[in-house]
């Protein structure tokens, strides 16, 4: 009862929040209802027992990747106001379409407990090892069976370091720094030129 | 011997070699020195070799001397077969080739290709040599091609000037259709026989008489006729018969020896001698024989009939030469093959003479060749006028000649053949001595007499020629004047030949017949005066006097009364016309449509471009698709997924 | 103890309180939200008296290390007291200053940005274990959980740097937004180094895996990582010699610079807030937590009282990491931002790097005392 | 107890709400980057609740697989972006058009 109230309270604020990111006018503000979501969504996670993950939803998305996106949003000098042309036309289309998706996925979802054990109606949920503790679970998943594409995962993310520095960094300008023994050693004929004139 | 045979073909090549690869050190002296030394050598042994197979009982010899390559069965290697027939080309080849180095020396004083001509002239004798002391067809057609090489590097000597080379390339490409038949009909030998040797292929010749082959499907011909016309087509390149002669013409542009040495007396022959060394093969298709007699008698009548139009002292001596190849081949036709060869023999002699006589003519003129600018030579040029008589004279074969005796031979060994066309051959060689006298006397009555028409220029420093020029001619004119009479007896009537050349026994029996009548030289001689050649011959030596020296308009006139004759002879029954209209032309016709469609259109247009046209074509259509903005690709993806979703919904359901 | 009186307080106070006040059906849910209400406030309001009296220790010890008094004139009710008043007088003149919004500011998240700072130093109590059982939320992933808050602390900086709408807050912002996000990796690192060394991600279990003595506690086994981490913690609170966000010389104040009143202090306490967090977990984490130090010692360590854990220890630890906090402020020259970057890239990541890996050894060989 | 089905409706609503958002800011690269974002964490909402439900800790190796890609997709994108605008001065979509046919 409890929980279900506070799952049904998080999936209020997700839908709201990514209502919002794709409505807002203000990339900052989609920025931050984009994090929102990622709260609220961690947080249903958390209640979907998968505390791991939530934390590392929380950790990766709204500590490092968010940020990112804020960096940017903030640091580049954008036109709002052109990017939101045709904002209003596309809104029907838009809507329809996603409303025909609803309606379909809908069905599919509605049409039949897709996991439940057609005679009994069970699922296996709780069926976890309440003592192992879910990051244990994962772990050992991780390590042991898909050893080999945690390896790929971690080569794929060094390749997006690697092109992230390669395509965004600029050479460093070439600094003129004063050199005091140079100024130092400078001589009087080699600055000063005095000159013979007239006067008038 | 071996080392005699192979001296006689080797000290030409190491002349030739010397004088051509070390001309600059050697000098020009060197270079003459070298090659005549070298010529001479070989025509010295030829004569001891001669002596040593006719007079001392001399085995012939046959063996090969080197193994080039081997595959399989087959084995390619140079050897040498010497028998009567090749020691007497031997003998011929390099005789008149000695001579007409020594002439060079004078003809080509003036000349900076000095060193360069007598190399090619000595590697030419090389080639020959090899040609005719061959015992196997690869060696054959390795001398065959040499000799066509270097023919072509000589007929283009002069290579700055534009006919030269034209007609180097003429007289090489018509050899080379006529090479083409060779090597197939060699080819054939090779399948059929599975040798190349000669005596190999000779002795299971009479197994073949009756298989046949059918190139196309249901004509089937005869394996053996086959093989012997390819080879006859190969011969009638070479020794340019009618309808492959048209270069022998074009290459009077080289210099006279060479004309005289190749033109006149080795390499044309080289067919003839061919066919004769295939006797045995060629006695078995009366198919092939008849062809050759057909061929040998329109070339012997209608290229006379030419060299009476022409100007060119060397050319009308060119039509003459294919004349008489004509009525080599229309001997070889009749079977009568010691006949063709004692034919040869002469005819290199006072052919050669000729030539040489013309060409002491044209250093006398300053290179003049026009007879129209001759006349009267004979007070200023005594020894080269006495020599182009004797040559004319047999070449006419008026009595006593060397040309008498063996074209006599020739006529009546067509008399009395049985094989298609031999009525007609007979008829054509008959009108063709009346021809030859005319032609002949009109060369030689415009040149050396009636009205001097060169230029005062010219005039004034008329003169005879040096003794190296003299000297040959006088070399030549003596076996001009008695070789006939010393050979006939042996080579017609006799047992020279032994077993080198085969005749079978039915055409053996027509050539018999025609033997018979007589005893010996003195014989022919005396009863010549019973058959038509030689009132033939003075009928015609009588009109060309009429014509050019008692009547000396005439000439104009009858050219204006037969016009289209006179034009018709004048661009030689359009051979060259029609060759470069259909042969060239079509196939630069050919090569252009080709080029058009098949390169131009189909390959480069339809297949290369027009893969690249039609993608190109395609992804504009396509192109227009990719609009390049993102959201157009990510709507399409969300249809997409939409679509999926129905789909799914759809079986849901 | 203290779990005792909370027990006594929900049973005599709390009980009847909700019965009172709600229907019959929720009693049990509301009970344990107010529970968990009175816990909160519990840890929370001493924690802000605590905070009101650092920023008086702050300023008398950097005084007395500059040879200067500090505050000393407000007291109680007439007495001077050393002014142990100060702090109470601020936060009333703060309370009652108006608090002025820029124009060109983004009204509402002006607003937010310092509960959004404030927030996270706060939640983070959640998972501090004061003693073996007094824990607010014993959860499996504790450490977790306080590296994903700490994470968040950058929001309140950057969303007031920009709200504000003043190119010097929003400097001060970047700044400080980009130098946690680079010293939340090598604290990250480190806390991993000390979880592979406890082998739980549990605050407790933690501190649990480190008793026996002294030498027990991980700041031995994990010096690297102990000086790393602290030093990480001290620039992850933007304390001196790590301010640069707030830079006084260049940016005025950084990315506070356009706040004032309740506004400002509430980002005051954050920090300060953030500076005992960061104490209370370098001494969970390496120096033992609620452990005695003299567990196991020779004489000392048969005491009954010296001996035994108590919440007292990590109070006192805390203490000796919050004075070094102001003894830093007081010593170093403040670095330049370069060096700041460079430090967190160049050279703390790479030591957390290597020690991960020294660790994962040590505790697979079974090293010394700690890792059995 | 919570269903299935109503966290799947969740996600759904989530995803939807992203392809609505995809449709209406498509000049936005930053927005579309952020939708493209929250259909990740609708997909990684399913995959949570299948694990759950399921009792199979596999759908969270999955989760974390994809936080890892969607991780490195994002900074790889504002990567882009940052080169894009510097180059540019702009990320308006409509004026990303050089590519196209």
């Amino acid at each position: 009862m409890l929980e279900q109230s506070i799952f049904y309270i998080f999936a209020a604020f997700l839908i709201f929040s990514a209502c919002m990111v794709i409505s807002v006018r203000n990339p900052v503000h989609a920025a931050l209802f984009l994090i929102l979501s990622f709260f609220c969504s961690a947080a249903i996670w958390l209640i979907l027992e998968a505390e791991f993950l939530a934390i590392a939803l929380v950790l990766v998305y709204v500590g490092a990747v968010m940020v990112l996106f804020l960096f940017v949003v903030m640091m580049l000098d954008i036109n709002i106001s052109t990017l939101r042309e045709g904002f209003s036309r596309f809104l029907p289309v838009g809507l329809l379409v996603a409303v025909l998706m609803l309606a379909a996925m809908g069905l599919i979802v509605g049409g039949g407990g897709i996991l439940s054990d057609p005679e009994t109606g069970a699922t296996g949920a709780g069926q976890f090892e309440a003592a192992a503790g879910n990051t244990r679970l994962l772990g050992k998943a991780l390590f042991t069976e898909y050893i080999y594409p945690f390896e790929v995962a971690g080569a794929i993310l060094l390749v997006a370091i690697i092109a992230a520095i390669g395509l965004t960094m600029r050479k460093p300008r070439t600094q003129r720094t004063p050199k005091p023994g140079k100024q130092v050693s400078i001589k009087r004929e080699e600055r000063v030129k005095l000159v013979n004139m007239e006067s008038e | 011997m071996k080392d005699v045979y192979l001296a006689i073909v080797l000290a030409p090549l190491a002349g030739a070699i010397i004088a051509g690869l070390g001309g600059r050190f050697i000098g020009r002296s060197g270079a003459h020195w070298v090659t005549i030394i070298g010529v001479g050598i070989s025509s010295v042994l030829s004569l001891f070799a001669w002596k040593h197979l006719m007079f001392d009982g001399g085995e012939v010899y046959n063996a090969e001397i080197y193994t080039w390559l081997k595959l399989g069965d087959l084995k390619f290697s140079v050897g040498f077969l010497v028998d009567q027939l090749s020691v007497t080309m031997m003998l011929v080849v390099s005789f008149v080739s000695w001579m007409i180095h020594i002439y060079t020396i004078g003809y080509m004083r003036d000349d900076p290709g000095y060193q360069r001509f007598f190399s090619y002239i000595s590697l030419f004798t090389f080639a020959m040599l090899m040609l005719v002391m061959s015992n196997n067809f690869v060696q054959l057609f390795f001398g065959w091609e040499a000799v066509g090489l270097v023919s072509y590097l000589l007929i283009g000597f002069w290579f700055k000037r534009e006919s030269a080379i034209f007609a180097s390339l003429k007289a090489f490409i018509v050899n080379r259709i006529g090479d083409f038949g060779f090597l197939i009909g060699i080819a054939a030998v090779l399948m059929y026989f599975n040798s190349l040797d000669y005596m190999q292929v000779f002795s299971q010749a009479g197994t073949l008489e009756n298989p046949t082959l059918s190139l196309i499907p249901g004509m089937e011909w005869s394996v053996l006729s086959f093989i012997c016309i390819c080879l006859f087509i190969g011969a009638m390149g070479k020794s340019a018969q009618v309808p492959l002669h048209v270069w022998l013409p074009d290459s009077m542009e080289g210099p006279t020896p060479i004309s005289a040495l190749i033109h006149a007396a080795t390499m044309v022959t080289a067919g003839i001698f061919m066919v004769a060394r295939m006797s045995p093969l060629y006695e078995l298709s009366e198919t092939a024989l008849s062809l050759i007699l057909l061929v040998g008698a329109v070339t012997a009548f209608f290229m006379g009939l030419l060299g009476l139009v022409q100007h060119d002292i060397k050319r009308i001596i060119a039509y003459s030469t294919l004349s008489q190849l004509g009525y080599m081949t229309v001997a070889l036709g009749a079977s009568a093959y010691s006949v063709a060869i004692f034919h040869l023999v002469t005819h290199a002699f006072f052919k050669a003479l000729l030539f040489l006589a013309a060409g002491s003519v044209i250093i006398a003129l300053h290179h003049e060749q026009d007879v129209r600018r001759m006349g009267g030579l004979y007070r200023y040029m005594p020894v080269t006028w006495f020599t182009a008589l004797i040559g004319s004279l047999a070449l006419v074969g008026f009595p006593l000649t060397s040309g008498f005796f063996s074209k006599d031979a020739i006529i009546e060994a067509v008399h009395y053949s049985q094989l298609p066309f031999a009525g007609l051959a007979y008829a054509a060689v008959l009108a063709g001595v009346f021809i030859t006298a005319l032609y002949t006397f009109r060369l030689f009555f415009l040149t050396f007499h009636g009205e001097e028409r060169m230029d005062r220029h010219t005039w004034e420093q008329l003169g005879e020629s040096p003794g190296v020029v003299t000297f040959p001619l006088f070399m030549l004119a003596i076996p001009s004047l008695v070789i006939g009479a010393y050979l006939v007896g042996p080579m017609v009537l006799g047992d020279y030949y032994k077993d080198a050349i085969s005749v079978s026994a039915g055409h053996a029996a027509w050539f018999n017949e025609m033997v018979s009548h007589y005893s010996g030289a003195f014989d022919i001689l005396v009863n010549s005066w019973k058959h038509a050649p030689v009132w033939l011959a003075l009928a015609g030596i009588f009109v060309a006097w009429l014509c050019y020296i008692r009547y000396p308009h005439w000439p104009g006139r009858i050219a204006d009364m037969s016009a289209v004759i006179y034009r018709l002879f004048v661009r030689k029954f359009y051979f060259d016309e029609v060759y470069q209209a259909v042969f060239a032309g079509g196939a630069r016709n050919a090569g252009n449509a080709l080029w058009q469609w098949g390169d131009v259109r189909a390959i480069d247009g339809f297949l290369v471009n027009g893969t690249a046209r039609a993608v190109r074509r395609f992804s504009a259509s396509i192109r227009t698709l990719q609009t390049g903005y993102l959201y157009h690709y990510a709507f399409a993806m969300i249809i997409g997924l939409l679509l999926l979703l129905a789909v799914f919904v759809h079986q849901l359901m | 103890m203290l779990e005792n009186i909370f027990n006594l307080i929900s049973e005599h106070i709390l009980g009847p309180a909700v019965g009172l006040l709600v229907p019959a059906g929720y009693a049990s849910n509301a009970l344990y939200t107010l529970e968990v209400l009175v816990k909160i406030s519990a840890i929370l309001l001493p924690l802000l008296f605590c905070v009101a009296y650092l920023t008086y220790a702050e300023r008398k010890i950097i005084g007395y290390i500059q040879c200067r008094l500090g505050p000393n004139r407000v007291g109680f009710f007439g007495f001077r007291l050393w002014g142990l008043g100060q702090p109470i007088a601020d936060v009333v003149k703060l309370i009652f200053k108006e608090i002025i919004i820029p124009a060109g500011a983004n009204k509402r998240l002006f607003v937010i940005a310092p509960i959004l700072a404030m927030a996270p130093s706060l939640a983070a109590w959640a998972v501090i274990p004061f003693d073996e059982t007094l824990v607010l939320a014993d959860i499996n992933a504790g450490l977790l959980y306080i590296l994903a808050l700490t994470s968040l602390a950058v929001y309140g900086v950057i969303i007031a740097g920009w709200a504000s709408n003043s190119k010097y807050a929003f400097l001060g912002a970047m700044r400080s937004a980009a130098q946690i996000v680079s010293y939340e990796i090598a604290m990250g690192f480190a806390l991993v180094c000390v979880l592979i060394a406890a082998g739980s991600l549990n605050l407790g279990r933690i501190t649990e895996a480190q008793s026996g003595s002294i030498l027990h506690w991980y700041w031995l086994p994990l010096l690297p990582i102990f000086l790393v981490y602290f030093i990480s913690g001290v620039a992850e609170t933007n304390r001196a010699p790590f301010d640069v966000a707030e830079g006084e010389s260049e940016l005025v104040a950084g990315f506070h610079v356009e706040y004032g009143g309740m506004a400002f202090s509430i980002f005051f306490m954050a920090e300060y807030a953030n500076m005992v967090l960061i104490s209370v977990l370098t001494a969970v984490l390496f120096c033992g937590g609620w452990l005695s130090p003299f567990q196991g010692m020779p004489f000392l360590g048969d005491q009954p009282f010296l001996s035994e854990p108590n919440i007292a220890w990590l109070l006192i630890k805390t203490s000796v990491f919050l004075f070094m906090f102001l003894w830093f402020r007081a010593t170093f020259p403040r670095y330049r931002y370069d060096q700041i970057m460079r430090l967190g890239w160049k050279v703390f990541l790479p030591i957390t790097i290597i020690w991960i890996v020294v660790v994962s050894g040590m505790v697979v060989a079974g090293v010394g005392p700690w890792f059995n | 107890m919570i269903e299935l089905s109503e966290v799947l409706i969740l996600a759904a609503m989530l995803f939807c709400i992203s392809v609505a958002g995809i449709f209406i800011n498509r000049k936005n690269v930053i927005i579309l980057l952020m939708c493209i974002e929250l259909m990740l964490l609708s997909v990684n909402l399913n995959f949570v609740a299948f694990s759950h439900f399921l009792g199979d800790i596999h759908g969270q190796v999955f989760v974390f697989f994809i936080l890892t890609v969607a991780a490195a997709e994002a900074a790889i994108g504002l990567a882009i972006l940052v080169v894009l605008f510097r180059n540019r001065n702009t990320i308006n979509v409509v004026d990303l058009d050089t590519l196209k046919g």
